[in-house]
C-alpha cells in the first residue's frame, strides 16, 4: 500500500473533519474543497483518471462554489457566537460511532473481499464512451433529464417570487407635455414631467 | 539535423535523467519538467508585460516604457523589484489565513494546467488520456481562489469584484467547454497530443488546422471570446475595473501578493491561449508544409505570442462591457452558437469529404451567427435616455 | 451584423500601431530629460531675488517685508539686518539677513513681484527643484534665491529690460535731486539771503523729497513697470 | 491490510464524518455539506471495488461513480435552492428554528 495513498487519505480525512467542525462556514466550505481534491487524488492513485478529473470539475469546480454562494446568500459568512451543534448532538455522535464500528468490523473481518489483481486496469476514454453509448445509454438519457429538471427546479425555488418592480416608467411618448393643471408653467423639463405623471399615476 | 533540433529538449531531458539510478528517474524527469514550466512561462510573463505596455503605448501614439534596459525590456525587473519592496498591508479585519492563501491557491491550478499542454512534438509533461478534461477541471478551480481573495479582504469592493469575476467565469466556462467539445467530436479523443497529430496533415501545402473549417472557425471565435472572459482580459475586465470597484478582488492586496495575482492572471491567459492553439490552430504544427523544418516548440511559441498580441490589440481597442451585456453575450449568443456548432460538427463528420459539407456547414453557421447577432443587438436601439432622479 | 463595429475599431488601432513605426510624427511624446519643450514666454515657477553684480552687496532687496505681508500662503520669511549697506542709489539701506521662501508652500502667484517696490523679487523659471528631504530641502534660503540680473535678462528679456529702465529712471531722479540739493546747499551759504533759492527748491516739481527710507509712493511705481 | 481494505476503511471513516456532521450541525448548509461527504464516501467505495475487483474492464463501478457525481451535483443545486428559499421566508437557516410546516 503506497505511502502516497496513505498521505492523501489522511489529508482528505483531516480536511473532512475540519469541514464539519469549523465554526466559520466559509472556512468549512474551503476545507470541504480541499477534502474533495483529496478524494480526487485518491481516485487518480486508483487509476481512475477520468473519475478523478470529473471529481475536480464537478465537486471542486462547481459544488464548492455553489455552497460558498449559498453561504453568502443566506448571510451566514460571519462566525456564529452561540453553539453550532444541535441540541441532541451527543446522540448523533454515539450513532455515528456505532455505524463506524459496524462498518470497520465488516471490512476487516470479511473474507469475501477479492484479492487485488496484479495488473491495474487501464481505462481509456474510448472505453468509457463505448460503455456509456452502448450498455448505459438509458441511464445517460435519464441523468440528462434529471440534471435539466434539477436546474429548472433550483432556479424556480431560489428565484424571487414577486416580479421585479419596474422602477423605470414606460418610455415617455414624444407628445408636447401640457403644464400640470393648477400650478403655473412648471419649469420642469419634459422628462421629469413624464416621470412625475408616471410616478403619481 | 532539424530532427534533433526539434527534439532537443526531449533528448536533453533523457540525457540528464540518465545519470540517476532507475528508481529516481521518473521523479527527476517530472521535477525537470516542472522546472522547465516554472522558468519558461514566468519568463514569458515578464516579456509579455513589457510587450503589452509598449504595444498599448504604440496604439495610443506614445512610446511605452523605454527607460529601463534596452528599449525598456528590463521594465519587468523594475516592476518585480518594486512589488517586492512595497509594504504588504493586510487589512486588520481581514481573515489572515484565507487572505494569505488566496494567491497561492490561484497559482496551483493555473500551473497544473500546463501539465497537459503539448508544447512541441512529444513534449507534453503529462500526456493524460483525458487531458482536455483535466485542463477544464483544473481551470474550474480558479474561481474558488478568486472567491477566497474577495471574501477574505472584508472589503465591499473586493467582494463585489469577486462575485462579478465568479459569475463571469462560470457563465463563460460553458461556451468554452462546448466549443472544445466540437473539436473532441471530430478527433474522437480527449488526448491533446492526438488532437494535434490529427491536425498535422497537409493538402497542397496547407495544414489541416481546424480553424480553416467552418465549424472550427466558429469554434475558435467562441473559444477566443470565452478565453478573453476566462482570463478577465479587456472587454471583460469588469471584475477589476479601476473606475468602478478599484481593483476588484485584489483591492486589499499589495506588495508581492499583488504581483502573484498578476502572475496568476497572465499564466492563466497563456494556458488558455495554449489550449486554443492546440485545439484550433494545430498546436505545434507548422501552417505550411515547406516550413515544417522549423522546430515544433518554436511554432507553439510564435502562435502563443501572436494570440497574446491579439489580446493586447483588443485591450487597446475595446471598451469595457457592462455586467448585463457581458451576461447577455455569454448566455444569448455564445452558448447557442456553441450548441449549433456541435450540431454542425456532427454534420461535418457524417457528410463525408466533399464540397457539400463545406457549403452546408458554412451556410448553417452563417445563418446562426446572423440570427443570434440580430437577436443580441435587437434591443440596443439608443432610445431617449430616462433619468430616474436627475432631470 | 454583430462584430462589424469591433472590426472597424480594431482597424483604427492597428493603423495607429503600425503607423507609429512608419511615420515618426505620430508619436508626440517629448523624451523629457534629453529633449525639452521650449520655455514659454510667461513661464513662472518660484520667486528669486535679483542682484546687480555681487550677490551680497548688490542685492536689490531692502527687507521692506511688503512681500512677506502680501504673500497669500505666507511662505516668505524675512529677518532684517542690523547694519545698512548702500543700495543702487547710493543711500544706505537695510538688507535681509535671512530671506527664506518655502517653495512647498509657494503657489507661484507672483503677488510678491507686483507689490515689490524695489524690483528685487522676480519669478524664476527653474522647476527641477526636487530634493530627497521635503522639509529643509524645499526651504530656499537667500543664497539659493539670489540670481544675477544677467540671468534675469536671459530668463525674461522684456521684463528685465523694463525693470532696468525703472531703476535707471529712479537713479536718474535721485541724482537730479541730489544735484539740486547740492546746488541749493552751495548757493545757500554764498547768498546769505538765500530766500530766492528756497522758493526755487520748493518750486521744482520734485515730489516730496523722497528720503530713501520712506517707501516711494506706490502710485507712480506700477505705471512705470507695465 | 491490503489496499482495498484500506480504501474501504477510509471511505467508511469519510462516511461517518459526513454523517456526524449532517446529524449534529445546526446550520442547514452544513447538513448539505455532510450529505456531499457521504456521497463522496460512497463513490470512493465504488471506485475501490472497481479497481480491486475481479473484472475491472467491466467499468460498472466506474460508470456508476460518474452517474452518482452528476446526481450529487443536481442534488446539491436543489438542496441549496431550498435552503435559500427557506432563508428568504424565515430569515434563518438554523434547523432548530425551521420546525413549522406552515408556509
Amino acid at each position: 500500500m503506497s505511502l502516497i495513498l496513505v498521505i492523501t487519505a489522511v489529508v482528505t480525512l483531516l480536511a473532512a473533519v475540519a469541514a464539519m467542525s469549523l465554526r466559520n462556514l466559509v472556512h468549512s466550505a474551503l476545507t470541504l474543497a480541499v477534502s474533495f481534491s483529496g478524494v480526487a487524488a485518491i481516485y487518480l492513485q486508483l487509476n481512475a483518471e477520468f473519475a478523478g478529473f470529473t471529481e475536480i470539475l464537478v465537486y471542486v469546480g462547481a459544488i464548492a462554489i455553489l455552497i460558498v454562494m449559498a453561504i453568502l446568500l443566506t448571510r451566514s459568512g460571519e462566525t456564529p457566537e452561540k453553539s453550532v451543534l444541535t441540541s441532541g448532538w451527543l446522540a448523533g455522535i454515539a450513532v455515528t460511532a456505532l455505524v463506524f464500528t459496524i462498518l470497520g468490523w465488516a471490512v476487516l473481518s470479511s473474507s469475501a473481499l477479492p484479492a487485488a489483481p496484479a495488473v491495474p486496469p487501464h481505462v481509456t476514454v474510448k472505453d468509457i464512451g463505448m460503455q456509456l453509448m452502448t450498455q448505459y445509454v438509458l441511464p445517460l438519457e435519464i441523468i440528462g433529464l434529471v440534471l435539466t429538471v434539477a436546474m429548472i427546479g433550483a432556479v424556480v425555488i431560489a428565484c424571487k417570487e414577486e416580479a421585479p418592480a419596474r422602477i423605470l416608467p414606460v418610455v415617455a411618448k414624444t407628445t408636447e407635455p401640457q403644464p400640470a393643471p393648477g400650478n403655473p408653467a412648471a419649469p420642469i423639463p419634459a422628462a421629469a414631467g413624464a416621470f412625475k405623471k408616471a410616478g403619481a399615476a | 539535423m532539424f530532427g534533433q533540433l526539434d527534439q532537443i529538449f526531449v533528448t536533453l531531458l533523457h540525457w540528464l535523467v540518465g545519470f540517476l539510478p532507475v528508481a529516481w528517474r521518473s521523479l527527476a524527469s517530472s521535477l525537470l519538467c516542472i522546472g522547465f514550466v516554472i522558468s519558461v512561462f514566468p519568463g514569458l510573463f515578464a516579456l509579455v508585460t513589457v510587450i503589452e505596455r509598449k504595444g498599448l503605448g504604440r496604439i495610443q501614439n506614445r512610446y511605452g516604457p523605454n527607460r529601463v534596459g534596452p528599449f525598456g525590456f528590463l521594465q519587468f525587473a523594475a516592476d518585480g523589484i518594486k512589488s517586492l519592496i512595497k509594504e504588504d498591508i493586510v487589512p486588520r479585519a481581514a481573515d489572515h489565513v484565507v487572505h494569505f492563501l488566496a494567491p497561492v491557491v490561484l497559482l496551483i491550478p493555473v500551473l497544473l494546467a500546463y501539465a497537459v499542454l503539448p508544447f512541441g512534438q512529444n513534449m507534453t509533461i503529462a500526456d493524460y488520456d483525458a487531458g482536455l478534461l483535466f485542463f477544464f477541471a483544473v481551470g474550474g478551480a480558479v474561481e474558488l481562489s478568486i472567491f477566497m481573495a474577495g471574501w477574505s479582504s472584508r472589503n465591499k469592493y473586493s467582494l463585489l469584484g469577486a462575485m462579478r469575476a465568479i459569475a463571469q467565469m462560470l457563465s463563460y466556462e460553458i461556451p468554452l467547454i462546448l466549443s472544445a467539445v466540437s473539436v473532441v467530436m471530430i478527433v474522437g479523443s480527449l488526448n491533446l497530443s492526438d488532437i494535434v497529430s490529427h491536425q498535422n496533415h497537409y493538402t497542397f501545402g496547407i495544414a489541416h488546422w481546424y480553424v480553416f473549417t467552418p465549424w472550427g472557425l466558429a469554434g475558435f471565435l467562441i473559444f477566443f471570446i470565452a478565453s478573453l472572459a476566462e482570463s478577465n482580459r479587456c472587454p471583460f475586465d469588469l471584475p477589476e475595473a479601476e473606475s468602478e470597484i478599484i481593483a476588484g478582488y485584489f483591492t486589499e492586496y499589495s506588495g508581492f501578493k499583488f504581483a502573484l495575482f498578476f502572475l496568476g492572471e497572465y499564466l492563466g491567459m497563456f494556458a488558455i491561449c495554449g489550449l486554443g492553439i492546440t485545439l484550433f490552430l494545430g498546436g505545434w504544427t507548422s501552417p505550411v508544409s515547406w516550413l515544417s523544418w522549423i522546430p515544433s516548440y518554436v511554432w507553439f511559441l510564435t502562435k502563443l505570442l501572436a494570440i497574446v498580441f491579439v489580446f493586447i490589440w483588443i485591450r487597446g481597442t475595446l471598451p469595457r462591457l457592462r455586467m448585463d451585456q457581458l451576461m447577455n453575450l455569454a448566455w444569448k449568443f455564445l452558448l447557442p452558437l456553441a450548441l449549433v456548432n456541435i450540431v454542425v460538427a456532427g454534420l461535418w463528420h457524417f457528410l463525408g469529404a466533399g464540397a457539400l459539407r463545406w457549403l452546408v456547414c458554412a451556410v448553417i453557421l452563417a445563418a446562426a451567427y446572423v440570427a443570434l447577432g440580430r437577436a443580441l443587438m435587437q434591443h440596443q436601439k439608443l432610445g431617449k435616455r430616462i433619468y430616474r432622479f436627475a432631470y | 451584423m454583430l462584430g462589424e463595429q469591433i472590426i472597424k475599431g480594431m482597424v483604427v488601432t492597428a493603423r495607429n500601431f503600425f503607423g507609429s513605426y512608419v511615420s515618426k510624427d505620430r508619436l508626440t511624446t517629448i523624451q523629457y530629460p534629453e529633449e525639452r519643450l521650449p520655455q514659454l514666454h510667461s513661464t513662472r515657477q518660484f520667486p528669486m531675488l535679483v542682484y546687480d553684480g555681487d550677490p551680497e552687496k548688490g542685492l536689490r532687496c531692502v527687507a521692506c517685508t511688503i512681500c512677506e505681508k502680501e504673500c497669500p500662503p505666507q511662505c516668505i520669511f524675512i529677518v532684517k539686518s542690523k547694519d545698512k549697506k548702500p543700495d543702487y542709489k547710493g543711500q544706505p539701506q537695510l538688507y535681509p539677513a535671512v530671506f527664506d521662501i518655502d517653495i512647498s508652500v509657494c503657489m507661484s502667484c507672483s503677488i510678491c513681484v507686483e507689490v515689490c517696490p524695489f524690483e528685487s523679487i522676480k519669478m524664476n523659471t527653474a522647476f527641477e527643484l526636487s530634493t530627497d528631504n521635503r522639509f529643509e530641502g524645499l526651504l530656499l534660503h537667500k543664497q539659493d534665491l539670489a540670481k544675477s540680473n544677467e540671468y534675469y535678462h536671459q530668463m525674461h528679456p522684456e521684463d528685465a529690460g523694463e525693470s532696468d529702465a525703472v531703476l535707471t529712471a529712479e537713479k536718474a531722479k535721485a541724482e537730479a535731486k541730489a544735484k539740486a540739493a547740492a546746488e541749493a546747499k552751495t548757493k545757500a551759504p554764498s547768498t546769505a539771503t538765500a530766500t530766492a533759492a528756497a522758493p526755487v527748491a520748493a518750486a521744482t516739481p520734485v515730489p516730496a523729497p523722497a528720503t530713501a527710507a520712506a517707501p516711494a509712493p506706490a502710485a507712480p511705481q506700477p505705471t512705470a513697470t507695465n | 491490510m491490503n489496499p482495498l481494505q484500506f480504501c474501504l476503511l477510509v471511505s467508511a471513516l469519510l462516511f461517518s464524518i459526513g454523517f456526524a456532521g449532517a446529524v449534529t450541525r445546526r446550520h442547514a448548509i452544513l447538513v448539505l455539506v455532510g450529505i456531499e461527504l457521504m456521497l463522496n464516501a460512497g463513490n470512493l467505495n465504488l471506485i475501490a471495488f472497481w479497481r480491486f475487483g475481479p473484472h475491472p474492464e467491466a467499468l460498472t463501478g466506474f460508470i456508476f461513480v460518474l452517474f452518482s457525481m452528476a446526481l450529487a451535483a443536481a442534488e446539491a443545486a436543489v438542496g441549496l435552492a431550498l435552503v435559500i428559499a427557506i432563508y428568504r421566508h424565515k430569515k434563518t437557516s438554523n434547523l432548530d428554528e425551521v420546525k413549522e410546516l406552515k408556509g
